[in-house]
This record gives C-alpha cells, structure tokens and sequence, in this order.
C-alpha cells in the first residue's frame, strides 16, 4: 500500500501517532514514507488530525518533543479505577487516633493516650493532619499547653457528613459493653445513669 | 580420511538397487547425495536442526516410503554424512551419533530371523517408533512454520497505547463511618472503659461546637461573646452553643472577661498561666 | 462527570482501550463506573465501538485476555519505518521449542528433547521466557522434579488468539505421511511447506 492522497498520508501518520510509545517529531513522521510528504502537508495534516480528534476522549497535542495523542484529564478518574493496586488502608493506631478525636474533640495527644492506653506516635497526628482530616483548634491551659486537636470540615466532606452529630451513635453498642462491664464489676450501678453524664 | 569420497562409488549402485528393491521406486537421485562438498557441510549441518530432521530430509530427498523406510540404504546414508562432519572435526551434537545407534540396531533387528511365538504375538515392526518421532517432529516442525506465519504483534502489527494525560494521583485510603465505629468499639473493648466514655448525639453536638468556637479564636485575640452565636442556629443550636462556651471554661480553654457588669463580655483562648 | 447515556459510557471505555498497557476484559471495563452498566450493555459498546473503527488504520479485537486496539497490518511498513531495532526473528530452534509447548503443554524440557530428538539449549528457553509468551506453571513428580512448561496469556494476546483451541489445527499424521513422501516440499524453508497447506 502507498499513500495517494491528503487522506492516505493523514491515516498513517494517526495511526503511527496512535502506537507509538512517545511523541512523534515532524521530521520523524516524514521519515516512513517512501515519497516524502514534506513538512508542510504533515504539518497541515497534524492539525486536520486535531481537529478531527476535537471532541473525542483522547486528544492530539503538541510537546516540545513532538506530537502525541493523550487522554483528556476528565478521563483520569475513570482510568484510575482501572489500576490492579488495592486501595492503602490506614493503620488501627491512626483509625482508632481518627476515632477518638472524632468523637471526644478537642482532645490533647495526652487524652488520646488515656483513652488507647499507649503513647501516640507522632506520625499518627501528622498522617491525620497531612490529609486535612484535624487541625490544631487550640491549647489547653495546663503545663505544656498541649495542642488540642480536632476534626476539620473536609473530614465531613469526604465522610460524607453534614456535621459530626451525623456521625453513628455508639450508645447501642457502648450500652451492651456498659451492660457486659456493670455485670462484672459494678453490679449496682445502671448503664443508664453513666449515660447522663 | 575421506570416508565420503571413499565409500561413494562403491556403494552407488548396490544401494540404489536395495532402494528400488525396498520400496519400488528407482533412486535415481540418491548417488549424488551421498557426495558432499566439503565446505558445504557446514551449512548442511547448521541447515538441520538434529538427526530426526535429517532423517527427514534423507528420505524425502530420496523419496522413501516412510511407513516403510528401506533401514539399510537410509542408515548408509545417514552414517555417511554423520561421518563427513566428524571427519572434518565440525563439533556433532551427541543425539546424532545416539540416532546412529538407534538406526543400525532398527536395521539389525530387522535383518534377524524373528521367533515363532513373537510372530504369533502383536507383530512389532522395529522401525515403528522411529516412524512415530519423525511423524511427530514433522507435526510440530510444520505447527512452527504456521506459528511463525501468524501475525505477531510487534512483528506484524502494534498495540496502540496513548499516553494518559495528567499525573499519577496517589491513592489516599478510604475511611468509612463503619471504619470508624469499628475502632471506637475497638479502644472501648480494649480499655473495657467502664466510664465516661459514652456518647450522644447532644454530647457530641456540643463537642463539635467547642472545636468551632475554638477556631473562631484562633489567634488569641479577644472575640465578643454575642459573636461565637450564629442566629441562624434556631434556639437548640444557640443553646448548644451555650453550652459549649460553658464546656470551655471549665476545662479552662478559654478565658472570660468583663470589665464592669453589662459591659460586653469578650472572649479569648486561654493564655499561659 | 458521570456517565449518563450509552454514548458517554461507550467514549470512557473507548478511552480505557487506547490508553490501557493491555488487553481489557469486561469485569475491568466495568470496573471503572460508580455506576455499573452491566455486562451486557458493555459487550453490546463494545460491538459498537468495532464497527465504528473499521474501516481505519487502528482495529478493535478481543484477544485472550480481553479488547485491545491495534493497528492494522497493511500499516506495518511505515510503522517499521520508526523502529530503531527490528523485530528479532525466531530460530527455528525457538519456533519448534515454541510449538511443541504450545500443543503439548505442559510439557518438560525433556518432553521437548524427545520430540525435537536434540538437546535444547537454555537460552531457546530464555528467548521465550523473556518475550513472556511461556513461563514455568509447575513441576514433574519425577526424580529432579524437571519444570513443566506452559504458554501464556501474553502469548495469545500477541498472536491475535482468545484461546488456546484457536490454535491452528495441527497437521493430520496422514497427511504428514504424504507431505513427507512427496518429493515437492522443500526441507530447507519451512514457510514453503506451511504455504502448502
């Protein structure tokens, strides 16, 4: 087969455009054809192509190093699904950290530590932090002045929340570890009345 | 030293009219096979690609019945070339001098008088197996020769791939609100915390509006306590701000003053004592 | 943006297809929508999306392991054009050792020997491994425990194949029988005896 016409020649230079595994120089694309087209035809069917491309998912563009087709950047969220990998997970330590602030803010690293019964490592808070889910909201007035943390508006957004009040109520299943916890050790004190406090 | 040269004409024609004798046809041919050029050899013998392969070319070349090869002339004719590159010190894989064996014992087997009770039995032809290798070599030989001619990608064609625009995101893990109550119930497990560790929907309400207020204080400057109060809140809302504030003090987050009474009152984070 | 219409979902799975590093099946496809269009709907877009591109340079074709765009052969020539380097073409030795695993798979190394009736060298072995188009998928139960050696996927895809049975048909021993009697095959150029067939 050898290119004929305008059409011809703009075929194979998509095609080649399409495979190849980087940008095409105009000289290059010149170089497959027995009967060069010269710089000016490609040229001119470059833009034919990108015109003809307009509109469509993938689009052609032109790089310092020369043309190639890419994908437009509406696209990358679909693409991104594609991927083998399995999401990351967060540790329990950072899960249980998020938990806590979430629930029990504003709240010290000291208060956390309470709570978990172990030190917090500092990673944990800037993990939390560094993805926009706490921020510092203040210091408490005892020695150190420890910095109290608590959760930010784009926690919410990306939970899905309105406000923390929408955030699920643990009195269901703190009510069964209270009910589990009174049988044992305190037998006389009702579940109901540590609630009020 | 020159077994080819030697051996050539002297068996010239007693083999061809085995040949004939075997399989009916005239070897009209096979003389001139049995000469080779010496410094072709190489080439011969980089042509094959092991003994069944120049097996098969033998007695196609010399158009054999290959259900029923001649043993004597095809083994001569094997040995011959085996012979030529050994005498011309041309490095022999050792399978063809393994095949060599093989045919002479096949050519051997079949020149024995069989024994009574074996030709009663299941008469095995001794060049069976070797006519099932060269059979199967050929199959595979020729399924090679279609695999080849089969478009390759890369060869023949390209994957088209085009590049994807933008750069890689890094994948942030996912948290869910069961992820959340999961590790809740996890410290209180753990801690089996037997106080104060309940909340409620009013608690937590008044906790969100304390991280609120704090922000709005952010800074350390004084704020007017009628400005921590969002109207819009409706009554409950302004008294769960209320609360907050109160909430505030008394964990000693925040300082309250007021010059005189009526004054405004102003409130600011609590400083260093 | 979020799909809406058939022609929004068939242009995010036409993206999917250019840019992907390898053939796509179904369930990947669909992996990439919040909203799952179903299996049907995604074959019947992709049915689509081949009859759109016939007729160009650049093809839509299901292969073993699912879609994927490819340029069509006739264009071969001005894409080699491009190429620094050649495509490698295949020893015979390599083509034989290719075809005995893949219509006997899986087979041994000696399998292989007993078949080609001389030693295989390891680098036939390396040469197949490398391009991806065989790998070890166990071990004999006899003494040295000898690898068993099998294609794979990535051989399908590159020989345009969905499976294994597309294979072409392996020469009928008689038929064998007359090719090998026949004075008119060549036993040089194995192209010509294929060319027969």
């Amino acid at each position: 087969m050898n290119p004929t016409s305008a059409d011809d020649y703009r075929r194979v230079i998509e095609v080649a455009l399409l495979a190849a595994p980087g940008p095409l120089g105009i000289g290059k694309l010149r170089q497959m054809f027995e009967l060069d087209p010269g710089a000016d035809l490609v040229r001119r069917l470059l833009d034919e192509l990108k015109q003809e491309w307009s509109g469509r998912g993938v689009e052609l563009v032109q790089l310092a190093s020369g043309w190639r087709f890419q994908t437009r950047p509406e696209y990358q969220v679909f693409l991104e699904r594609l991927k083998e990998e399995r999401p990351p997970k967060y540790s329990r330590a950072v899960l249980e950290t998020l938990a806590i602030i979430a629930y029990r803010q504003p709240v010290t690293r000291g208060d956390i530590e309470d709570i978990r019964g172990v030190a917090v490592s500092p990673n944990v808070i800037k993990t939390l932090e560094s993805r926009g889910w706490i921020d510092i909201v203040g210091h408490r007035d005892t020695p150190g002045r420890p910095a109290l943390f608590a959760t930010t508006r784009s926690f919410l957004d990306d939970l899905g929340l309105r406000s923390l009040t929408e955030l699920p109520a643990l009195t269901e299943l703190e009510r069964i570890m209270d009910l589990v916890d009174s049988k044992e050790t305190q037998p006389f004190a009702p579940a109901h009345e540590e609630a009020q406090d | 030293m020159s077994l080819v040269l030697d051996l050539a004409p002297v068996e010239t024609t007693a083999q061809a009219d085995a040949v004939a004798r075997l399989s009916g046809v005239p070897m009209l041919e096979l003389p001139q096979d049995l000469y080779i050029p010496p410094d072709a050899l190489e080439i011969i013998l980089e042509a094959f690609e092991g003994p069944l392969d120049l097996l098969l070319y033998l007695i196609r070349k010399s158009n054999l019945d290959i259900l029923d090869i001649p043993m004597a002339p095809l083994t001569r004719q094997y040995l011959t070339y085996v012979e030529a590159m050994r005498s011309h010190n041309l490095e022999l894989a050792a399978d063809y001098l393994l095949m060599a064996a093989m045919l002479l014992e096949i050519k051997s087997r079949m020149l024995l008088p069989r024994p009574r009770q074996e030709a009663e039995a299941e008469e095995q032809d001794p060049r069976a197996e070797l006519v099932r290798r060269l059979l199967e070599y050929e199959q595979m030989k020729m399924a090679a020769a279609r695999l080849d001619a089969m478009p390759h990608a890369t060869r023949d064609y390209e994957w088209v791939g085009v590049v994807v625009a933008g750069k890689v995101v890094e994948r942030l893990p996912e948290v869910s609100l069961h992820d959340l109550q999961l590790a809740w119930l996890r410290i209180v497990t753990k801690a089996r915390l037997v106080q104060h560790h309940t909340v409620r929907r009013d608690e937590l309400s008044v906790r969100e509006h304390m991280s609120a207020i704090l922000r709005k204080l952010a800074g350390g400057a004084f704020v007017v306590f009628d400005g921590l109060f969002e109207p819009g809140l409706g009554p409950a809302g302004l008294v769960v701000s209320f609360l907050a504030v109160l909430e505030l003090v008394k964990e000693r987050l925040v300082d309250i003053a007021q010059n005189e009474p009526f004054a405004p009152i102003y409130v600011k984070l609590a400083s260093e004592s």
